[in-house]
């Protein structure tokens, strides 16, 4: 049996007065432990959605369920599903609220009414394990982007979610930290959380997700493997998509007879390469 | 150039160095340790008033609504900020706005009181603007009185019909205008060593009198630009 | 982008207590204030240039350059108190204007130096503390002293806002200026009061975005945050106790004089 | 000859007391009417090169020629150089500060002395080839993040500047509104406008670039055309970029002999394609 940790079920929901970033009948499901990435114009509900997800939003219409039990929006409901289910920002200045990195971290576990002695001690674990300790006695409007993104994940990981929300965390990082965060994100699941990302990075998103969602207007246009996703030509052209190169090309040199379709599509470039390598002409 | 001479040179040009560097006129903040002590408290204590109110009207509404929370603490670093950067000025000389009267149009001249204190104490410590034994006066005459001035003439003008710009000009300026006067009055409480107490604010009022007034017009102009643009939002 | 925060975050002075070096400002500062004597004054501002200078690791010429910040206001407030118009010359000097007299009395004179170094040593012992404790470690302070929870949270708050504003207004102001903004005094005026509105509509859509980031973390109206621990050393204190006491001393001697 | 519009003869240049972000003996020269991409991590001193480039900042020494003569720092001679080279910001938040679109496309026009009538023409003409119209009666903070960014560029383009500096255009940009920015840029180079831009997309960068320039540490590593740069391996682990994909693919097909190596290097995905398109085994 598959295991559900978030279910949502016709969600509909809608900001004061726009009409973009609302989510109309939005329905989807997916397992504990999988990476997802969420993919789609700006404005196409994305964000709604993850805000949705721990109950920043309410749909208007619709259930979302987490964990098997729909959202209880009662306080205490919400306190526990934010726990269950953190959100890193995309921009780490409309997150961090705190000039001191051991503060800003501190916060969210103290809210949970653990004792500042154990609170100390997760705080320092994560500041070692995502490598915040040559920045963390800077204040944080003396950090780098990078470092500022490092922080709001840590802000998040420090409570111990089981979902973790990563929206665009690669937007604006250099390649050294773009690998850092991918690095980190990595780590998150092989600790069996399970974590959602929004990106435009169609190279990126093919080769790290278990799962892909395409969005569009405030409801899937597609899901699937990326395999089976960034395969639909239809669904790509609709949300301004490119097939990702890698599989492109495989494709290319199969229909050549250069390379084998019979073995499974590559999913990254080093494997690519190494079906190359293999070739013996 | 004899050895003489060069040593002139060299010894204005540290001076030069070290002191040449214009520093910034800050607005009307009396500096550190320039009050005696008695005054220190007595301009302490007559903030307490008007604090107070700030305080628990700012408590109630935060408690009703915590949203209010980091908006409040944006309006203060709003005031912050727009007081400690450079206006243009048509000298050339660097100085700030106060930012008050601004303040009191956008927020209220109560929650004003208690954003500038915390203001006045941010800028003592990260600016040297002011200081915290001067802390209660300066509070009085930035965050309490001038606030206050600005706020009733911007209503008052409001009850009179008067233009909206004119009104904010207005309030703006002399509120700033107001702060200066207090800001004399405190000194010369604290020192008339030579003449009377009214005598030694003339002499204040006087000196200050060519960076603060045409500083109080500029803010003032200012002030209607930024409430202006506001409004086409 | 704020210098004096910039220098404290390096200071060697940065993981002493912040309790004990806000006692000894504070301390300091009331001796300063209190016994306005020239003295007293010399011993302040030596000691606090050697604690901030030596110590702290400021460097010289930058910590006089912030000597002279509040210049403009001692020079101005000086001429106030030391000048005088009046119908009968003083002691010191006096040109005559007409029947009047500018002029200024040497009891005046003696009463502004005794101000201005009051006032400098006060400034020195305010730059102590501002160049070597992090505004977030004051707050610390202000909060085990029973401030307000309501202040002590909008201060927290403050502080960190004051960077994200000032960001945006240097980036804003960068852009304007590349348009030829600050092209003359009138177009300056307007560019400023152009950033500063877009400035305040950012403010408040941040506010409201830091709000639901705060909620996502389980907000519930209390901001509760660790402080990383600096413990107060027993000698320290024992040579703040020493000092002031000296300075006591020195005080209770000029007044018996 | 060579028409050099731009040189910067060994410039230093640091912020207070900061390190990053400096120049550090730059030295470099650019061809009118090309296509430079400038890339390496953030903190590289790319941003800080630009603001050199109008004048924003002012080297602590070496020397900035545009036009073959140094640049003048007097008032005039910046309102002028200001004119010739137009920097548009990453972040358009940090860039609009008016209400009204028209407002703000104004603003830069307005200031260099034109006629209020003229002013208008040249707006209504940018609004027009941006296809800015569908947006341009809403307020400035009510746009999107893309149309923005449209509205940043059209501030500078109705300047006629003769060089047009972007810092990451695509940042934070969805697929939809990166294709009409790299849209717009290539109109801007017919124009004969030099582009400078800085990005981290290594595959953008490798098919639009005519050069390249690597910045690390405030001077420039590697520069060159596009595959020089990326063919130099070492400079490329120094600044955590990688080989693009097209490039490394096309290497490996030859060494398996798949293709010819006597062909340029294909510029981009479309290339490499017809190349393999082309393969009779």
């Amino acid at each position: 049996m598959k295991d559900i940790i978030l279910k949502a079920q016709e969600l509909y929901f809608s900001y004061d007065d726009e009409n973009t970033h609302s989510l109309n009948g939005l329905s989807l499901e997916i397992q504990r432990g999988k990476k997802v990435a969420f993919m789609g114009a700006n404005g196409s509900g994305k964000s709604t959605f993850f805000l949705c997800c721990n109950g920043i939003h309410r749909p208007s219409s619709g259930t979302l369920f987490v964990d098997g039990k729909p959202i209880d929006y009662s306080k205490k409901g919400l306190l526990d599903l934010r726990q269950k289910v953190g959100i890193v920002f995309q921009d780490p200045d409309n997150q961090l609220f705190s000039a001191s990195v051991y503060q800003e971290i501190s916060f969210g576990i103290l809210n949970l009414g653990i004792s500042e002695e154990e609170a100390q001690k997760e705080v320092e674990k994560v500041i070692a394990d995502l490598e915040i300790t040559p920045f963390r006695h800077k204040p944080t409007h003396a950090l780098s982007g990078g470092q500022k993104k490092q922080v709001s994940i840590a802000d998040i990981l420090v409570m111990h979610p089981q979902i973790i929300i990563l929206d665009e965390p690669a937007a604006a990082l250099d390649p050294k930290h773009t690998q850092k965060v991918n690095h980190i994100v990595d780590e998150m699941t092989q600790q069996g959380i399970t974590v959602l990302m929004s990106t435009h990075d169609v190279d990126y998103a093919y080769q790290w997700a278990d799962q892909i969602f395409l969005f569009k207007d405030g409801r899937v246009l597609s899901q699937g493997t990326p395999t089976e996703v960034f395969a639909d030509q239809n669904a790509l052209e609709e949300t301004n998509l490119h097939q990702p190169t890698v599989m492109k090309l495989y494709f290319r040199l199969c229909e050549k007879g250069i390379l084998d379709p019979s073995f499974p599509v590559p999913k990254n470039l080093q494997e690519l390469e190494q079906y190359i390598e293999n070739i013996h002409l | 150039m004899t050895k003489k001479q060069k040593k002139i040179v060299l010894l204005s040009t540290i001076f030069a160095l070290t002191f040449g560097i214009t520093p910034a006129v800050s607005a009307m903040h009396i500096m550190e340790g320039y009050l005696p002590g008695t005054y220190c408290i007595a301009w302490g204590i007559l903030c307490i008033p008007f604090l107070a109110a700030g305080f628990f009207s700012m408590k109630k509404t935060v408690a009703a609504n915590s949203r209010l929370l980091p908006l409040l603490a944006m309006a203060g670093a709003f005031v912050f900020v727009i007081s400690s950067l450079k206006i243009p000025s048509v000298t050339g000389s660097c100085s700030h706005m106060t930012g008050t009267g601004l303040g009191a149009i956008l927020f209220g001249p109560s929650a004003v009181s208690i954003l500038g204190i915390i203001v006045l104490l941010f800028q003592a410590i990260l600016l040297a603007h002011g200081g915290l034994t001067t802390l209660g006066a300066n509070t009085f005459s930035m965050a309490v009185a001038g606030p206050f001035v600005s706020y009733g003439v911007f209503l008052l003008c409001k009850k009179a019909n008067v233009n909206r710009k004119v009104s904010v000009f207005l309030a703006a300026t002399l509120g700033d205008l107001f702060t200066y006067c207090v800001t004399a009055i405190q000194m010369a409480f604290a020192h008339h060593a030579d003449t009377s107490i009214a005598g030694a604010m003339g002499k204040f009022l006087t000196v200050f009198a060519p960076t603060q007034i045409p500083l109080a017009i500029i803010e003032g102009i200012l002030t209607v630009l930024i409430i202006s643009a506001l409004e086409t939002y | 982008m704020i210098a004096i925060d910039q220098l404290c975050y390096r200071s060697k002075l940065r993981y002493h207590n912040a309790g004990e070096k806000f006692a000894f400002t504070t301390l300091t500062l009331l001796f300063c204030v209190v016994s306005r004597s020239v003295v007293i004054a010399g011993i302040v501002l030596v000691t606090t240039g050697i604690l901030t200078i030596y110590k702290g690791g400021i460097p010289f010429f930058r910590y006089l350059k912030f000597l002279t910040v509040p210049l403009v206001f001692l020079i101005l407030s000086t001429v106030a108190i030391v000048l005088n118009v009046s119908k009968t010359p003083s002691d010191l000097f006096a040109l005559s204007i007409g029947s009047w007299y500018l002029t200024g009395s040497k009891a005046s004179l003696l009463y502004a130096v005794q101000l201005i170094l009051t006032a400098l040593a006060s400034v020195s012992c305010l730059y102590f503390f501002s160049f070597s404790t992090p505004i977030t470690d004051f707050i610390h302070v202000l909060q085990k002293l029973h401030c307000p929870r309501l202040i002590i949270e909008l201060m927290l708050l403050i502080y960190r806002f004051i960077f994200i504003l000032m960001e945006i207004s240097s980036a804003i102001t960068t852009a304007q200026n590349s348009r030829l903004g600050n092209k003359d005094f009138i177009t300056s005026c307007k560019s400023f009061g152009f950033m500063a509105s877009a400035l305040l509509i950012r403010a408040i859509k941040k506010s409201n975005l830091l709000y639901d980031a705060m909620e996502s973390r389980c907000y519930d109206g209390t901001i509760r945050v660790l402080h990383e621990n600096f413990p107060p050393k027993r000698r320290e204190i024992l040579y703040i106790l020493l000092f002031e006491t000296f300075l006591l001393a020195v005080t209770v001697i000029l007044r018996l004089r």
